[in-house]
Parts: structure tokens; C-alpha cells; sequence
């Protein structure tokens, strides 16, 4: 999410107001120790996000991680940001309210495939279609994690959970190309967890957008859905990673990892749906990218500069019109 | 029945007559004006100093069809010599544009014996043979109910100035009341010059024209003139409605953001701010559902300026999770909860007061939240203030109760002071003090400061789990119990400043009503009248539902009888053979007041979804005072 | 504390110490089999006759790191020679596999001085130097608090027997277990079997060594036995959790659909449907979310046999509109409500009683519902069964309350019997009687039959709207007025067949304990202990909440004082300056008690998150006897 | 939705046994008088189902309308079937929960742009993916209409309404377009509610499809958005009819009224979202079908064919499971 919100009105510049200049370190976003099983995925993207909040030089007390209920939501905790450990689902009413007269601040909202695609289905549909300027963390995991074990809606046909002994029964919902269908989205990206250089340049992307930056993040939890990302993880091949000048920078490094890459121009739509519905390999990468969609703060940002005389004044007025 | 006989002959002496307050209805299909008519009519008789409250009358449908009985669409403007602030019992002197619409009001009581119906007679001639039988019909009938029916011409009339009478013949009616009721004529000209400007002077000069008529016909033709003596209030007055108002309260509060999802009766507030809220910066933002709404709200206060919800039963059903949210995590939001008929989708445009428990009790767990009611249209201005500043001073969600009858009622009241003060001050970016936790609750009261992102040092993770005064996910049994008593305590420290409730009437007596919320004008009314018959009858009206007020059971013990008046279910006292007096299930109020003060408090409700009136309740408080001196006898 | 040094020291003789209850505890980090253990040892002495009661140790994190104080995994075994209904007090005995997740336990209050501690010395002699250290440590401590420890080689002993020792540890202490309660060898090598058939042979002979080893060393090493005489009951048992419990008893009452969407401590009632639902022709429905899982309930609900949703607090909330609508539209369904701690997210595993106010008045307006609550493992199975009865027979929704202490705690009761007659009636397909509105209320009952769809001529909307008995929607005033007292009389017509609570214990005295849900075997416990030591104190434990059971007011006046027990938030009575006596705030069960019986019903509860316990039950009873004894002198 | 149900289980059989055939006749499905708007295009939609139920000489009392609130959702008070008037945005789950264990029953589901879109949204992505077999109608006018004029989700940017008097500000979510995105997607069509021929064909189709049937019905509201389909229905030539043998059928009448035709084959998901994101005509028409497409049924009806008997037999082994 791009900074062209913070030199806006006077109410932020006092905000800006900074005694000494200061410079961060990994420890100043390092909250309490991660409660996380061994091996959960979820660790890796912790990291990504204190490395690029440091590699941006994001104040620590400028920066809001909002989530809503799930191991993956347990990430604020963990964070020593300020940080919204909300409700079950609702993380992006309340990171878009954050973000509605507080544009100098940098929201990250981490939110699970329960938490985003089931019970939270509706704010993503519309989260999507305010386009406001933070980046979404779709952790995906394929399943419920925090309450053991149950089927979630990306979870595979045939996984067997504990409200589906005999293996899940629906085609597993696909969020790149739900995401790609809702009105207005700006900014839509894949990437895993185990591979750490592509995972934080895939979210320093997202951050760095103007607008809502979804990322879906294949996520390990080796506790409940140990196979389903493990031919992933073993074979490199089966991922096709997304190359483009516009799209996630693929570093050398990458290149050598994964022989399966294509190029794709994120600002071509029915191409990334193409992508989406690919069932061969798993495109990770930039989908789509479109800069210049609409965002909900040029409406709700209206006003922040007003001072507190010129509110009275307004007011005044306001109240005259009533007058007998 | 004094008054109807004075009405109802009086006037044909040629003097008005003298009354202290008179009822007037317009009614109509809906699209003919009659709302706008009523309401210069009673802007102009409020310039003038009369008490005014109208209220409008709304069908159930969006578009019913013309000449339906359940279509009727129009206003009542209750004039007095003294503040008015309720809508009243039977109407006085009613215009109707045609006779079917009348038959819904008269099923709800709107009239009584003597009410003067002044009715277009165009009906009589009408082409349509069965539309003239229809009409014929209904006289008679009206006739029977003892109603006074004058046919004028009206449309015919109005043909005389304009060859659209069916727009023009509301404007018609306002000259003629202004004349029937004493008006100056210059000051209802201006009024009405007001409201067409926007439409240029052609406009203008055609709806002057056609208040004259009205006007010189009145004099021409009617027998009738009424004096509601002004009463002199010297101070600027404003008139609104009770949703205006508390969209009033928003800015005046100096909140930034209202986030709701649209729900009757709640929906105008917000229709009213989407208009005015960005001319003094703030914005409203209709979210995608209540619970987005209520979320969206949250956000910007956890990370500014306290912000504001506003809604209605279902919506309030929906809010739950996040309401618990904000008091676990100490949240400071206003929710404004606009009361209609219940349960469920129940009566959508009615009133009910049935939302009490609910909010109190809705949440799961122990949800110690402030709760109160506004009891005018005043006081929904005020008390969004006073809301915004509890939920500050306590670190909270505050639930202000307001319903149907204030929403829609429309009356005037002293133009309020403004002041910077009364605002939310602005965001403090300051480095938070070192060492001060993010709940650092005063043990005594509960209540801590809030850090807010922004400010250095004070990074805290807001959850609503358990937690300790930092913020931390709590893991040993002990951290929920201090919790809840810090949450609770806040309660406890706000009723510390709260004053027993102002008794209205004797100190003491045979029977004390207890009201809360819109009720406020109908039973003082009826309790007034009560006493100057010599009944012993007082009443309290509340304001703070959670906490309670203090000095209640001490109040109560001072009558032989306590009766709560609410617009909310009980079960009759006349019932079935199943229900007996100690298992009838009572009102809202009732309920509350017998588990603080151990006092049989009884209840007398219904959920007629209209607003109580003045004389129904009179009558009950009658029947009771008699009964009490019976048992003394 | 004549049974602790009974225990610490009896033993030693060598011959079995008699004792008529016992508390076992097996502590250990996650993954190394503990309750698998203490599930075969609690089966094994069901078996053998004894009351038991056993309870999982679940850690908060998913899986804790090794050997942390937070991280105890583990189980606890109450064995009892009568009924055992509670997880009772402090352990008697504990076998623990590290020393560091007693630390938890510990900050709980699990253990006692004199309590015996089996503890493997394994980390005496780590290679590890900090590990060593923190061993020496806790040992010293726990000594200090009295603990009396044995260190023995557990892995050690195991490592004879299997190369992975770690994972075979838990079998070789139930036989440790076994020896030392007296168990019959045989029975416990053949549940083993039982638990390990699928995996073969092999897996099997190697358990059974395991066991007997752990046995043997018992025998050799350990100077303690003791003997929990049998309680015989010759009907079959069954033993499962309150969450199986409730699943059985859904499958039990006809019903074919359950919808929900996972939330601790609920989900493992689905989980349980989940696999056997199928096999007797039903189906569970995991929704995208708790109001889309009652809606689809309602649906099937509305087209078919009642239906069932299970959820706890959160998930409440989120229903609350769904609720209102079941009883304004009278939609025959079953909610299942497993209590958690709260406000908000709260505690999610551990337990309390605070829903009995919300699901009473959460949803708007006034909607009279059936709440009751079960306080057995076995009423979870029965009471369902009524639940299903009774929303058919009333035409709506009822609420059954349980909690995460039924939830998780396994007890024995007699099987069932089992009948088609308990299970819901096919869908009845014949035409509906010509002239019969679809709610033909009975005027003194509010009952109505309930047409569906399928049966011609019964077609009709069904609406959240206030409606007529036609199910038209309504728009004279009366109309709502009607419905809601038809729903209304619904509960008194229940009320009505109620009988009034047993009382335990004298009929009148001192103190009157008043509970409800699952803390009846500790209230009770408590209660005997008070009264065999000569209190005067008396019990009663509701079921009906809403409506009430009858009676009450009268029971309650025999009494000088009445106190509810419960396990949610009330105001402690040695509260700071701002709380008074009148203004404190009370339990759930303690203000709906007052409301009806104006008895000033006092209340003792706290939001521990814990099941409450026979002893401080019974220490607070001593506490009121005594004072109310002093105020007599 | 085809009856392909039907003849399942002895249950059913049971509920199947009628007395004497019977012909339905228009009146047989006509509940009260509808107190929509004169010139509201809800009643051309009532009309149509009438018409479809006549024809396929459904029994009424098999038939039952699930809806939310809104003016559209009043459909089931003007129907003489059965009616479930729920709460608003939750038609979907009770539609669903009333096909689980009655696939005999004929399950039309009417919702508003609002109830659907915005508060129903998490429904929508879901009721979709369960693909049950029952007709979603989508009465879209593109605004709040029982609320009087309030935004909705597909409110087009700068329509002046009471909750936006300075005209809507976010891009118009595409009902179509989104429902496409879907995962499970099987049936989506789109209509307008002034072509009562288009109309009643369409409807019949997702009618006779064997799973969810969406439909999105173009539908005017004279009070509050009398502008945004008007020079659709002034100028035919704006619509863009899809036409295809395995589409909706195309009666000459109509050929001669829509100059603008394009063939379209409903099984290239591709094609269907480039035209979905078509701003030059509107199409109308089948976008996309695919009957093979996994229905929530089959696992919802699984067991209704116990006896009783059984089900006692069967219960009796679960007790057992847990004797001592
Ligand atoms: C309203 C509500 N419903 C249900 C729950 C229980 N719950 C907590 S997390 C969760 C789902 C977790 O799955 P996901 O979102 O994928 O996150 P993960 O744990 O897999 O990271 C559920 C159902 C809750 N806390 N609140
Ligand atoms: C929970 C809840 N929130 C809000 C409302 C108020 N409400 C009724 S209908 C409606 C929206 C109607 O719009 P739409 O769904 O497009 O239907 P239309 O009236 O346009 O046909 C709203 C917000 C309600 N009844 N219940
Ligand atoms: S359960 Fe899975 S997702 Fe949750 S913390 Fe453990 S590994 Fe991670
Ligand atoms: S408001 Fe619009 S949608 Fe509603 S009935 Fe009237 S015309 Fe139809
Ligand atoms: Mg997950
Ligand atoms: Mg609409």
C-alpha cells in the first residue's frame, strides 16, 4: 500500500510531527514469542512482514495489523505493532474503518481461509470493492486450524476433517478467481509459505500498491493438513511462477528453484483468469494489478483537514437551517 | 366531553374560540401534498409561539393505490398554548382530500365525537357511478360516528387559480387553516416562499395565489375559528425531527463517522447526515450490513475519534457479537438504536420500546454497558453528546434508545449552543507515558486512558479474549475474574454520579408510574390531568436504563402502588385461566425495577405498535387510583 | 485432613487403603498419550463398578512446546463408590511424565498437601544442565507445598520393554494404575485390546507388556494400594462426554439435519455427528457461518422434521435474529447451546453459565422461548430428546443449555432404552383440513397445529412479519397485539405442567443453595458434606428456566436465605468503595430469580473459567451457616 | 431445476400418492392482489413464474417461494403456494435447508440486489457452490427499494439516492461477473423484466436445470430508479441476446425486436466473462451451464429411504458403541 495518503491535511502533519529521527531494527516489530505449532506456516510470513516493515522503515506505532479469529489471526499478537485481534471473520470492516480517517497509518490484515472465504464471505466481496489501501493476508491452510481440524472451503475433495470423516464433498473454492469476479479489485497475487524470497516480494508488492493488495498465501499446517501442499513443497515444478516487469520480481535465485515459469502481463484480466483456472501446475505470482481503480478513502478521507473552528462554524450553519 | 361541544358549536358565533390546544389532521393519497402543507402550517403556527408536535402519517405500502382504505397518507399537527410533546388523543379538525383514506384512521381512533371533517365534495359529482355511492356511503357512516362533516369544493376551488388543482390544492388547505386558526398570513406567505424558491417566482407567485384562495374562502365560508393562545418562549427555537436531531448530535458531538446499514425506522437519521455530515468533515458510510457497519464504526474509533452506529431491532440482533466485542475490549462507540415493532421483522414503520433487555442483557457473557433513553426530540440531540462523552469517559460502547414516535415526531425546541468543547478533541499523537499498560484500570472505578496507533510506546494488540491490564491473552484463571470487575466497576462509578430521578407530583401517594424513553409527553399529560381531579398520582420518567438510576427503591416505598408504562409486551392483566397474576410476564421496565428494588412493580403496556396517548393512559391511572381508595374504603 | 495422612502414610503398611473416592491425574506434554491412558483406566473401573468422572487436561496452544509450565496435556480420573458427578477437588494421586507442566496445574489449584506425586526422574540425570536444574528445583518446591513425591524410572522401565518408549510410557502406566487400585489385570488387557485391535498384533502384545511391566513394577516398587470399593448398579452402562451426549441424544429424538459451523467447545458434538449421523439416516450440515447454519435449519425446519443447531456464545450471538424470527413464525427447532467463558471470545475452552440471560432476552422485542438446561451428562442425552418434543408440541424454538464442563467430562450412566415413539413422526403428506388457518391458535394454550409443505390446501407464507392467524400480514394495530399474547401463553401452558423443584434436603432452614446446569454434583456434594456436619442448608436445582418452574416463591420463603450458585460474573461482596449491597451487581440466575419471587436472592459465582468445587462450595455454605447462626445469638 | 429427485426414496413415494390427477390452472398459483408500484417490474416476474408452475403443472402445494426482505421479497405473499418470508439476505441458507431432506419440493428463491448482493453476500458465494436444485431470482433495480432509495451494491457511480444525495461512488459490482467467479458455478443467465417472453424462458430454463439456476432480472423501479434501464427499454438495440441451441431459447417474435444477437455457447466459461464485462450492449441470455456440476443433494439426502425400523436398528448399534 503506496504512502500518497500521508501528506494529507493538517491533522496528519501533526501526526507526522517526530521528535528525533529514528531508525528500526528486526526487534522493534518483534512482539511476543509465536504460540505457532513447529513447522506452521505461518511463521515465514511473520517474518516477511517484520522484514519489510524494517526494510521500509515503517514506525512501529504508524502500523496496524488487524485480524479476525484463527491460529493465522493470532498474528498481531506477535507483532509489537498496534494491533486489532477482532472477531471471527470481521477483520476487514474493521481494518477499512481503521483505514477511513487514518490514512497515515499502514494496515495489514491477516485473515484464514475460514475467516476470509467462509464465515467472512461477505465483507471479502465487498473489502474487494472499496479498494482502500491496505494489504490482505490470506492465510490458507485449506482448513480450520485453531478449532481442530474441520473442513474449511478451500479445503480438497476427499480431506478428511473432523466434520467430514468421509473426505470433503465440494469442488474446494478457488479465492484467486472468486477474488478476480468481485467488482473492483486492484491487486491480486499467489504465493507459499516455504519459499521466503518469493513470499515477502510478493507482499513488499502488495504493500507498495495503491489499493487493496490479496495476497493469497498457500500456507503449511502440519498438524492437520500436512499432505496437501507436500508434492508442492517437494516438487518445485508443479508451481508455475509468473514473470512479468510489472509483476512480482523474480529474483536468480528463484529462477533456479522453479524450471516452470511463464510470463503473464498482470494488467490482462481474462489471461489471469486463465491462470486461475489452471489445474496442470499452481501459478504463484501477480495475477492482476490495475492502479487506477477507485479507493474508498478519496471519499471517506473528506474532512480530515477541517480544524476544529471551521467544524463550529459548519455546524452553525447546520443548526440555522432549523430554525423556526 | 366539554371541549368537543364548545368546538363543535362554538365557533359558529363568529368569535373564535378560545381553546389551549387543538388537534389538526391533513389526510390524503399519498403524492398530495398534504405532508408538506402540515408542515408549513406548523412551522409558521411555531414562529407564531404555539407548542407544535406534528407527526406524519405514513401508508404501508410505498405507493398504495389512490382512494384505499389503508392508503392513508398525511400529517396531524397538534397545536398548544404550552410546549406539546406528544402527538395526543382524537383529532379536533381534520381536512381529507377524500373520504376512503379516513376509514384507516378512524380504526386507529384518530377521531372521536365532534371532530369537525372538512372534506372535498368533488367525490359526490364524480363520473364514476360507484365512486359516488362509495362517497355517499361514507358520510353516512362518519355521520353515525358523530363526526361534524363540512363538504367543501376544494379541488374545484383550487381549478379557479390553477389548472393543476391536484398539486396546488395543499397549499390551498394551509391558507385556509392559517385563516381557520388565526395565522398571520405575511409570515405563512414567507414560509411558503421558503420552500418553493428553489422552483423560481412563477412557482412562488402560483402557491401565494392559491394559499389567498384558501385563505378567502375560510373567511367566506366557515363558521370556524379556533385561538391557541402563543406561547412566549423569546429564545430562537429550531423544529425537527427526533432522527434529525440525533444526526445533529453526531456533528455536534463531534464524531467523524457514522457507519450503518439502512433499516426503518432508523434509515433517515442517516439520510439526514449523508446530506449534512460531510459540510462539517465527517462522513457516513453504509456498509454492506449491520455487522460491517458496527465493525466499520469500530475500526475508526480504535484508531481515532469515538464513532457512532445507528440502527434498528434486526440490525441490533446483528451488532451482538461486536457489542460484546467493545465492551471486552473497552471500545469506545455510540450505537443509537431507533426502536420499531418487534419480534422480528414485527412492525417495521411502529413503535415499540422493546429493545431494553436486549440491549442489556443481549450480549453473552457479562456485558456491563451504559444504556439510556431519550425521552423528546430534545433530548435525542443531546444525549448523542452525552453518549459520545461516556464512551470516552468510561472506555465503552454507549447504547442510546430512541423509537419510532421521536423518529417521526416533529417539534420545536430551543435552538442548542455550540461549543468546541462539547467536540471530540482531535487525535493526540504524543508518545504514550513509559510504563503505563494498555488497560491501566483504576481499581476504584475501572477506568483507564486508551492509547491510540499513532502514538509511540502505546502499541497494544486489542483482543477479545481474556486479557490482563496489558493486553495480553490471559491464561490463568484469575485475569478473566479482574476483568469482569474492572468492567463492571465502571457502572458502578458512572451511577456514582447520577441523580435520583425528579418525581413529578407529590413526594408520596397511592400510585407512582414509572416511564422511560417517548413516553415522557403522554404521561406526564395524563398524570397532570389525573392530579387536578384530585387523584394521588406521581410519576418518575428515566433516563439511565444501565445503571439504573439511584434512590429508586427509597422512591418507590413511598406509594402503595408502583405501575410501569411502557410501549412493549406483558401479558393483560385480564388473561386466560393459564396466566396468574404471579407468573404474568410484564413488561420490560417492570422487570428490571422488581430485581433491583424487590418492589412489586406492575406493568401496563400494550403493542398497539402507535404511541401511548394521553387519554388512554389517564384512564388507566384513574382505574387504579379508584381501586386503591376502594381497598381503603 | 484425616484422609491425606490416611493416604501419605497408610499405604506403607502394605495392605490396601479403603477409601470411597479417589482423584487420579495423569500430567504430560501434548502428544504423549495421556488420555488415552486415563480413558482405559476410567473405562476399566467403570467396569469394575465405580462411579467415575474423568476430565481432559487441554493445554491453550494447539501444541506447546515440551516440558512448558503453560503446557500441561493430561486427564483427570475421579473414582468414586457411588455416583461420581463432578471432577471434585484437589488430586488425590498424580503420575506426572516432566515436572515442569505441573506448574499449571499447580497455579490451579489441582493438587493438595499430601497429594502423591509419581514423577519420572528421567531429568534427573538429562544431559542437558538447565534441564537438570529446573528439575532439582521443582522438586524442592513441590516438596515445600507439601507434595509427597516419588521419583520412579519411568522411560527407563518402558525402555526395557520397547525401543520407543516415549510413545509406549502411558500403556505402562495404566498398569502402574491398575496394580495400585486393585483393577482386575484381565479386564484392563482386554480394553487394551479393544483400543488396539485395528493396529494388530503386534501393536497389542506389546501394550499388554507394557502394562504388565507397569503392573509388576507397582507391585515391586510401590508401598501404595488403594481400594475404592464398588458401587454396584447391575443395568448396562454407557459411558461417553455431555458433547456425544447431545449427539446421541439428536440422533435419539428422530431428528434427521443438524447445521452448524464449528466453535469450541461445540464442535465435538459435531464431530461425533459427523461420523455417526449417516449410519442412522441423518446428516450434519457445516455452514459457511452460525447464521447461515441456523437458517438452513430452519429451513429443513419449515419443510420437514424439526432440526437441530448447536453453537456456543460468539455463535449466539450471530443467531439472535434467526432466533426471534423461529418465534415470531413459530419454527419448530432445537438449539444446543455448550456455555463458554465470556464476554466476547473470552475463554473459549473453559467454562460458564452465561447465556441464561441473553438466551432468555437476546433477541429484540418480546420473544417468550423455551430455555432449559441440562446438569447431568445424562440429561444432555435425555434432554435433547425433550427438546425435540417439546419445540413440536409448542411450535417454536427451544434452548438447551450445557457447557464445556458437561461437554468434556466423561461419566458413566445406564444405556438408554430406545423407541421409535421418542422419534420425530414421518412428514405427514394428507391435504390439510378445508377452513384451517396455519395458525389456528387454541386461546387458552396459544398452541397451533403446523401445516407443511406438501399438504395441499395448507398452503401459506410464512412471515417475520407481525402476522394474522391466517399468516397474512397485519396492519390493524390489534393484530400484533394478538400474536404476540398467542405466543405468549405458550409458556404458561408449559409452565403449567411443570412441577415444582425437589428440594435436597430440609423443606425449610437456614440457607437455600439454588443452582441450575452443570454444577448440580458439586452443589450437591457440597451440600451433603455441609448438612452430615449439622447445617442447615438445603438445595434445589432448576431445570425450566424459561418458563420458570413453578412454586419457587413459596419453597423460598422457608428459608432465611436464598443464594445462587453459578458460574458467571457477579459483583464480589468485599467490593470497593463504589459498590453497595443494593446496587451490586448479581449472577444470571440470581436476577431472573428475583424478578419473579421478589425474594432477595443473593449470589456466589465467579468467572474462573473453572467447574466450580464440592469444597469451596462447601466452604462458602459453612461460611452463611455460621453467620446466619450468629445473627440468631 | 429438473426432478431428477423425484422418485428418491420410499419417503418420497409416500409424499408423491395423490387422490385424483389434477389440472392446475393460473389462478390455482395466484395468492393475493401484489401492492407493489403501478409499473413495477416485480409483477412481470410473479406473472412469468405463474405461467412456467401452470405449464409444468406443478402442484402448488409442492412448491414453495424462500425469500428475504425487500420489496421483491414480498414474491412468496403473492403466490398461493407455500412461502418462506425470512430475514433479509438469509433466503439462501432456508432455501437450501428446505431442498436438504424435500427434493420433491420445488424451491424458487426471489432476492433484491441488496438482500443478495450486499447483506446476503456471504450466501451468495455459498448458496452458489452448494449448487442445490432450486432458482435463484435476482430482482436487481439497482437500488434499496422497500427502504425508500437508499445506495445498493449495483447502484451505478453518480446515482443520487437518500444515503449518496451526491451520487453513488463505487463501480457497479457485476452480478453476473461475480456469480461467474464463483466456485460451482453451474447455471447463469440474465434477463429483463419488461420482455415477459425472454423472461419466462429464461426462468423455465434455470427451472429445468439440474442444480442452482441464477438468474439476474434486469428490473425496473419506476419510484426510485425510473433512469437506469430506460433507453434500455427505449432502444432495444442496447441489448445483446445470446443465442445458442443449448442457450435460451430465441422465439422469432424476439429476433425481430433485438437486432443485436451473438451466438454464444454456454459451456466456454471464458467467453462468458469477457462478455460479462461487456459495456457497450447488455447481454441477455444464458452465460454459462454446466450440468455436470456436483449438487449439495447428494450428500444432504443421503438416509431419507430409512424406515424407521431402521433407523432404530442402526441407532441401537451407536448406543452400544459406548457400553462399558
Ligand atoms: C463467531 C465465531 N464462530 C466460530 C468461531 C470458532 N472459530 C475460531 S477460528 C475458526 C476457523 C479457523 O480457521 P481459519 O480461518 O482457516 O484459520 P486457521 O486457524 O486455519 O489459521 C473458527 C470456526 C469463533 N471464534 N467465532
Ligand atoms: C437485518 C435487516 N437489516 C435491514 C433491513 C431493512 N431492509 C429491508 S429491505 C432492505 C433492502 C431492500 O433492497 P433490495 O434487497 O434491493 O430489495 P428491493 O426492495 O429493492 O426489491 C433493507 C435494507 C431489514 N429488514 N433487516
Ligand atoms: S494447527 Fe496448523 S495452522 Fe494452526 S498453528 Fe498448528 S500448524 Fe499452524
Ligand atoms: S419501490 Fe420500486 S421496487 Fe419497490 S415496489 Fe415500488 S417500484 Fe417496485
Ligand atoms: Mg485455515
Ligand atoms: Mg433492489
Amino acid at each position: 500500500m503506496s504512502h500518497h495518503h500521508h501528506h494529507h491535511g493538517d491533522q496528519d502533519d501533526d501526526l507526522l510531527v517526530e521528535e528525533v529521527p529514528r531508525y528500526f531494527t528486526l526487534e522493534d516489530y518483534e512482539g511476543g514469542v509465536a504460540r505457532w505449532c513447529p513447522g506452521c506456516g505461518d511463521l515465514a510470513v511473520l517474518t516477511a512482514v517484520q522484514k519489510i516493515l524494517r526494510d521500509e522503515q515503517i514506525p512501529p506505532e504508524r502500523t496496524v495489523c488487524v485480524s479476525g479469529i484463527g491460529c493465522s489471526s493470532r498474528f498481531p499478537h506477535y507483532m509489537k505493532t498496534y494491533g486489532f485481534h477482532g472477531l471471527h471473520g470481521r477483520a476487514l470492516p474493521v481494518a477499512c474503518g481503521v483505514k477511513s480517517r487514518r490514512p497515515d497509518l499502514t494496515v495489514w490484515v491477516a485473515t484464514g481461509d475460514g475467516d476470509c472465504c467462509s464465515i467472512g464471505a461477505g465483507h471479502w466481496v465487498h473489502g474487494i470493492r472499496y479498494n482502500m489501501d491496505l494489504v490482505i493476508m490470506l492465510f490458507d491452510n485449506n482448513v480450520y486450524g485453531l478449532t481442530k481440524n474441520q473442513t474449511s472451503p478451500t479445503s480438497p475433495i476427499g480431506l478428511h476433517t473432523n466434520t467430514h470423516p468421509g473426505g470433503a464433498i465440494l469442488p474446494p473454492l478457488n479465492p484467486i478467481q472468486t477474488t478476480l469476479g468481485f467488482t473492483n479489485a486492484s491487486f491480486v497475487a499467489q504465493t507459499v509459505d516455504w519459499n521466503p524470497i518469493h513470499l515477502q516480494a510478493t507482499l513488499q508488492a502488495a504493500y507498495k500498491h495503491r489499493g487493496t493488495g490479496f495476497v493469497r498465501i498457500l500456507q503449511r499446517c502440519p498438524t492437520y493438513t500436512a499432505g496437501v501442499f507436500e508434492d508442492l513443497v517437494r516438487d518445485p515444478s508443479r508451481l508455475l511462477v509468473l514473470e512479468h516487469e510489472d509483476g512480482i520480481p523474480v529474483a536468480d535465485s528463484l529462477r533456479r528453484i522453479f524450471p516452470n515459469r511463464t510470463t503473464h502481463d498482470p494488467s490482462d484480466l481474462a489471461a489471469a483468469r486463465a491462470l486461475a483456472d489452471r489445474t496442470d501446475y499452481v501459478p504463484i505470482g501477480l495475477f492482476f494489478r490495475d492502479e487506477k481503480r477507485p479507493c474508498y478513502e478519496e471519499f471517506s478521507e473528506r474532512g480530515l483537514n477541517f480544524t476544529a473552528e471551521e467544524r463550529l462554524a459548519a455546524l452553525e450553519r447546520e443548526v440555522d437551517r432549523f430554525l423556526v | 366531553m366539554a371541549p368537543e361541544t364548545a368546538l363543535a358549536g362554538g365557533g359558529t358565533t363568529g368569535v373564535p374560540v378560545r381553546v389551549d390546544g387543538h388537534i389538526v389532521e391533513i389526510v390524503s393519497d399519498s403524492g398530495e401534498g398534504a405532508q408538506k402543507a402540515g408542515q408549513i402550517f406548523g412551522a409558521v403556527s411555531a414562529k407564531m409561539g404555539n407548542g407544535v408536535w406534528t407527526v406524519e402519517i405514513i401508508p404501508a405500502e410505498i405507493k398504495p393505490p389512490a382512494r384505499s382504505r389503508a392508503g392513508a397518507s398525511g400529517i396531524r399537527i397538534r397545536l398548544g398554548s404550552s410546549e406539546v410533546t406528544n402527538m395526543g388523543d382524537e383529532a379536533d379538525l381534520v381536512v381529507a382530500f377524500n373520504e376512503q383514506v379516513l376509514y384507516g384512521r378512524i380504526e386507529q381512533h384518530a377521531y372521536k365525537p365532534g371532530t369537525i371533517l372538512l372534506l372535498d365534495c368533488k367525490w359526490a359529482t364524480d363520473p364514476v357511478e360507484s365512486v359516488r355511492e362509495m362517497y355517499a356511503k361514507a358520510i353516512e357512516e362518519f355521520k353515525s360516528l358523530g363526526l361534524v362533516i363540512h363538504e367543501i369544493p376544494i379541488e374545484e376551488e383550487c381549478g379557479k387559480i390553477t389548472d393543476t388543482p391536484r398539486v396546488g390544492k395543499n397549499m390551498w388547505v394551509v391558507g385556509l387553516l392559517a385563516r381557520v386558526y388565526g395565522r398571520e398570513l405575511e409570515k405563512v406567505l414567507s414560509e411558503v416562499e421558503i420552500v418553493f424558491r428553489r422552483k423560481g417566482e412563477a412557482v412562488v407567485k402560483k402557491n401565494h395565489d392559491l394559499v389567498r384562495a384558501g385563505w378567502e374562502f375560510a373567511e367566506r365560508e366557515l363558521p370556524y375559528q379556533f385561538e391557541v393562545p402563543a406561547w412566549c418562549s423569546d429564545r430562537p427555537m429550531v423544529v425537527m425531527n427526533g432522527n434529525q436531531a440525533v444526526g445533529l448530535g453526531v456533528m455536534a458531538s463531534g464524531m467523524e463517522c457514522l457507519a450503518m446499514y439502512p433499516i426503518t425506522p432508523a434509515t433517515s437519521a442517516s439520510h439526514y447526515l449523508a446530506a449534512a455530515f460531510p459540510r462539517v468533515g465527517g462522513f457516513l458510510h453504509q456498509a454492506e450490513d449491520e455487522i460491517a457497519a458496527i465493525g466499520f464504526a469500530v475500526g475508526a474509533a480504535y484508531a481515532g475519534k469515538t464513532s457512532c452506529t445507528i440502527t434498528s431491532g434486526p440490525g441490533l440482533a446483528l451488532k451482538t457479537e461486536f457489542i460484546g466485542l467493545t465492551v471486552m475490549a473497552e471500545i469506545p462507540i455510540v450505537i443509537v438504536i431507533v426502536q420499531r415493532g418487534g419480534p422480528s421483522t414485527g412492525l417495521p414503520t411502529k413503535v415499540e420500546q422493546g429493545e431494553l433487555l436486549p440491549t442489556i442483557f443481549g450480549a453473552p457473557g457479562d456485558d456491563p454497558k451504559i444504556v439510556f433513553a431519550a425521552a423528546t426530540i430534545e433530548e435525542c440531540y443531546q444525549f448523542v453528546i452525552t453518549a459520545r462523552e461516556l464512551a470516552e469517559q468510561f472506555r465503552g460502547p454507549v447504547i442510546l434508545l430512541t423509537d419510532a414516535n421521536l423518529a417521526t415526531g416533529v417539534a420545536p425546541f430551543p435552538r442548542p449552543e455550540l461549543s468546541v468543547e462539547s467536540m471530540a478533541a482531535d487525535i493526540d499523537p504524543s508518545p504514550w507515558p513509559v510504563g503505563v499498560p494498555p488497560y491501566d484500570w483504576d481499581p476504584d472505578t475501572g477506568l483507564s486512558p486508551r492509547p491510540v496507533p499513532g502514538q509511540p510506546g502505546g502499541e497494544y494488540v486489542l483482543t477479545g479474549l481474556a486479557h490482563t491490564r496489558f493486553g495480553k491473552v490471559a491464561y490463568d484463571p484469575n485475569a478473566n475474574q479482574i476483568g469482569c470487575e474492572m468492567r463492571s466497576r465502571k457502572l458502578a462509578a458512572l451511577r456514582h454520579t447520577l441523580r435520583p430521578p425528579v418525581i413529578r407530583g407529590e413526594e408520596e401517594g397511592d400510585l407512582l408510574i414509572v416511564g422511560w424513553g417517548s413516553t415522557l409527553g403522554a404521561i406526564d399529560e395524563a398524570v397532570e390531568r389525573a392530579r387536578r381531579e384530585g387523584h394521588s398520582v406521581s410519576s418518575v420518567h428515566l433516563r439511565f436504563l444501565s445503571p439504573l438510576e439511584p434512590g429508586l427503591t427509597e422512591i418507590f416505598s413511598r406509594f402503595r402502588q408502583v405501575l410501569s408504562v411502557e410501549i412493549n409486551y406483558s401479558d393483560p392483566v385480564e388473561s386466560p385461566p393459564l396466566i396468574r397474576k404471579e407468573t404474568r410476564r410484564l413488561s420490560q421496565l417492570a422487570r428490571l425495577l422488581r430485581t433491583r428494588t424487590l418492589v412489586d412493580v406492575d406493568s401496563w403496556s400494550n403493542v398497539h405498535g402507535q404511541p401511548l396517548r394521553p387519554g388512554e393512559i389517564y384512564a388507566e391511572i384513574v382505574k387504579r387510583c379508584e381501586a386503591l381508595r376502594e381497598v381503603v374504603r
